[in-house]
């Protein structure tokens, strides 16, 4: 009793952080449960861009003056941080992108350019994100290799028979998502990578879902590329990172070109410099990147452990709920799963669902989640999703539950 | 001009009746009870090039031409889609391409509806009656 | 002798606007001499991020939501006002980007895959920034294409002669930059596309010196691509613009792909969206869109009137007190400049002259200014630049020319 | 031991000779003193290979061993540059490849120019003394 008091209180302190979490939408206080799409900043991201802009600000590299020195700097700094967040090997082993789905198509377009030839073949799976799907498929049809996608089994998970069948020599790479953002599915990354790896394929993983829910250790996991969005963390939009090996990156070409990132441009012939500039050619995302170190510190102080426990609290709570009530169907039923649900009322659209849930306050995502071939599978227009973060809470989810009660009296369920 | 006051005739209706109802709750629920009347289109008609694109719910669109007015039938899988497009189709259905074409939707922002009207709204209900008023005017309003 | 007190005053109102301008670096007050590399922002563009993050914060794009809802309208309204600042045609012939990096990356790519054939050849120049030139050359070389590239005049202008010459029927686009970033050269853009559209062939404008310091219409210019940074016109870093011609754009492929850019994802094949989405895949940098609206109305309240004849009068107080000094040689000398002067003091490194100016508070950019060829032509290392902006101020020339005189005492000219 | 002290007693000179001006100018103009005292790299040693990458400026560098003791030899086209790498070349020139490899150049610091120590200033000391260290491996500080 005690203890639920404090972690009560613990939230309500956190919470304090948000400030978009004090918000009312057609009047009621937002539920915000579309944490999958993106989450809140807390005042610390704020103030850490703020900060930047009107005391730093300056551009990078090859600047000889103070405040180019000192931006410099912070933004090396803020590839370390990141470094020793997902524990990579070395700080060039962090390229800082815009988002994940620029990661991948970095990843895509240059990776295969470089090993993958006529007669090759990709592996992903059914239940990835369009951003790990359409990239792999064009990097494919350009190179006239062939794409080849695992199934999911009828409860969401990856069918680890068939991924075994397919890998075949002629594999180059597996791109598969650590998180299903429409399933919920936590993958089995590691043993997937670890029998990738005993048949010579490198492994890409898609971590949006996944960075901010727990902890990544990419030398653990052993990947050899890990991608992730900044906005899905905590911190700002428009930044991104590329975890690649070095041994893939160094032979890898660049993917865009310009400033920052040659080392010398002739009319002739250009060079390009080395890891990590080879791949961030003009003007960064300085101040995101630098507000991103503010997101992982803001992680990092409520600590791996209280997020996993809180965000299970949540999750189980609402699946348990949900239970509770009839026509509600789930799709995902993964053993090991994520913050995320998906379901749907009975053969009420997810888009009445989603506008009367709306009308309450409640935010959920509705749709086929850029998992169209998820939806495909079990032919359905699309999914009610809800995603949680630590700051959410049970009474929250209690409102969500009334909520849906609502939408079925209102739909005549 | 006669015309038109008759499109407009029926938006003034329409808005008289939803204005009997008070909170969002009543006006979705009457919403719901329009998509009822919706003359339903044919499945043959149901095709890829009758979608309304940008729509997070699927709208079929279907329009034919008697005695040289304009009928529409349509469908969504989403209800409240559903009532949108039998709201409006209850509005424009049954008159000239050139009334059609002229008419100013006026009714909706009345009712109270206006959010829908948001050109990023996901429902695309200025999609639709884009559409409504495109096949108005292949039905011949270009006299 | 009024008015100057009232511009005086003016001035000093608009500088409290930009925080960073009262910093002291190394016991001086800073003079902010790098405006080319990148601007400062105005207290109004930080409060745009912060209430968008601490209010509105959410993903975009078919979320049914109101916190979705609202901030997709806020967005697509940062679209049509940057039309509208550029006076385009369409808001959908505005593509944001990250930078004018990957503007100009997506273009070269996007267009030449489906203009460029084997044989055929790109125009660039000799002054180009290196963001406009080596993607060229890469497509160039992925085309089996050939890049030609116009002459500058030893003043630092356009060979305008040598330009003709190139305008062969094998071009299939020119790609030239509105104001050179390290001569401070101002082309005759319009006289250009006139030309190059005579022959047919679309004409790409890098307007990232440009787009701040004069008004910039791309229906009168009919131009047929304008690329810009956000951050180059009192905006936050990670946000850009690609503008194009919709006839173009709609032809181009998808430069990346992932969420938010398709019509339907099936494991056979991939349906692409309308403009503008196709070419914005994945979350784009929501937040810095946002603020880069404020950062155009920060700009349109000052008007273009205030701000050309402000920076005018600065850069010529400049040029006017550079050349009562001894042993200073200019580069570029174009008849219509822009606030950018580079220069060498007789045969110190521009590094030299950089660091010790830093001592003094000043911060200049020295170096190539990612403009290479433009350094081989003159056969020197780099120079010192100084930049303009309107916030800048007479006594800070001042401060400046003390400087120099300084640095010359130092190192012994 | 002892010869580590030798460089030390070098830097401990340096620093002693830097702490009689006061303010950065005249540090500044010392250094700028030291660039002068520099042994200057033959024009043939002038490589793309013996240049040190991440400056701004060029630094060429030179090593060769005379009786197991390392010598440099560099120039920059930037005087403040050189007179960087003729400071840590005074500090370690002359010594064995093991005693440059186990250096710690302390004195950078206490001079004040610690701000030329970061890894993103466009001099690249930091590199200069990499490169100067392994040349030293090089040279056969693997004993
Ligand atoms: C699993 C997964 N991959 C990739 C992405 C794309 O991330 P972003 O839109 O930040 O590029 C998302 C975000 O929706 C995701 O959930
Ligand atoms: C003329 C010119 N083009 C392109 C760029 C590249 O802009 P960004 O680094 O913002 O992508 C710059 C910026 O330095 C520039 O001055």
């Amino acid at each position: 009793m005690d203890k639920t008091i404090a972690i009560t209180e613990n939230i309500q302190k956190i919470r304090q952080d948000f400030p978009i979490l004090g918000r009312n939408i057609n009047n009621h206080p937002l539920v915000y449960f579309d944490n999958a799409a993106t989450t809140h900043k807390p005042r610390q991201v704020l103030d850490a861009l703020v900060h930047f802009y009107s005391h730093e600000n300056s551009n990078i590299h090859r600047g000889v003056h103070t405040l180019a020195q000192e931006v410099t700097g912070k933004y090396e700094n803020a590839r370390e941080k990141i470094r020793s967040f997902i524990n990579a090997s070395y700080s060039h082993e962090i390229i800082f992108t815009k988002g994940t789905t620029e990661s991948i198509n970095l990843a895509a377009s240059s990776f295969s350019k470089r090993f993958v030839s006529s007669g090759d073949e990709i592996v992903i799976t059914e239940m990835e994100h369009h951003s790990n799907f359409i990239p792999w498929q064009i990097a494919c049809s350009e190179r006239s290799a062939t794409l080849k996608v695992c199934r999911i089994t009828d409860s969401g998970e990856l069918d680890l028979d068939h991924f075994r069948e397919l890998l075949t020599s002629k594999v180059k790479l597996i791109a598969v998502t650590h998180i299903s953002n429409s399933l919920g599915t936590v993958n089995p990354v590691k043993k997937i990578i670890e029998e990738a790896h005993a048949s010579g394929i490198p492994v890409l993983i898609d971590g949006a879902q996944a960075i901010a829910h727990s902890r990544v250790n990419v030398q653990e996991l052993d990947c050899d590329f890990y991608c992730f969005s900044g906005h899905k963390m905590y911190g700002p939009t428009g930044i991104g990172i590329l975890y690649g090996k070095e041994k893939y990156l160094n032979d890898m070409p660049p993917y865009q070109s310009g400033g920052s990132m040659i080392k010398k441009v002739t009319v002739k012939e250009t060079t390009f410099g080395d890891l990590p500039l080879k791949f961030e050619a003009g003007t960064p995302p300085v101040g995101d990147a630098i507000a991103l170190v503010a997101a992982v510190e803001y992680i990092e102080n409520l600590g791996f452990d209280f997020i996993v426990n809180r965000e299970n609290e949540l999750v189980n709570y609402a699946l348990d709920k949900l239970e509770t009530l009839s026509d509600i169907k789930m799709y995902g039923h993964a053993k090991h799963r994520a913050p995320v649900i998906s379901f749907l009322i009975d053969t009420i659209h997810p888009y009445d669902t989603g506008i009367i849930l709306d009308k309450l306050g409640i935010a959920v995502r509705t749709g086929h989640h850029c998992t169209q071939p998820v939806m495909d599978k079990y032919n359905i227009p699309g999914t009610v999703r809800v995603s949680f973060a630590f700051y959410n809470t049970i009474e929250e989810i209690d409102a969500f539950i009334i909520g849906i009660e609502r939408v079925k009296k209102i739909l005549k369920v | 001009m006669y015309t038109v006051e008759t499109i407009n005739k029926i938006q003034d209706e329409i808005v008289e009746e939803f204005s009997q109802y008070g909170d969002w709750l009543e006006k979705y629920e009457l919403l719901i009870e329009y998509s009822k009347t919706l003359p339903v289109i044919s499945e043959t008609f149901k095709t890829e090039e009758n979608l309304v694109a940008g729509c997070t719910s699927k709208v079929w669109l279907h329009a034919e031409v008697k005695d040289g007015n304009v009928f529409y039938s349509a469908d969504s899988d989403a209800i409240i889609t559903k009532g949108l497009v039998a709201l409006v189709s209850r509005i424009l259905s049954g008159h000239t391409p050139r009334e059609i074409m002229d008419a100013e939707l006026y009714s909706i922002k009345k009712i109270g509806l206006s959010e829908h009207l948001t050109p990023n709204r996901a429902n695309g209900l200025q999609a639709m009656i884009r559409k409504m008023k495109e096949y108005a005017k292949s039905a011949g309003g270009n006299d």
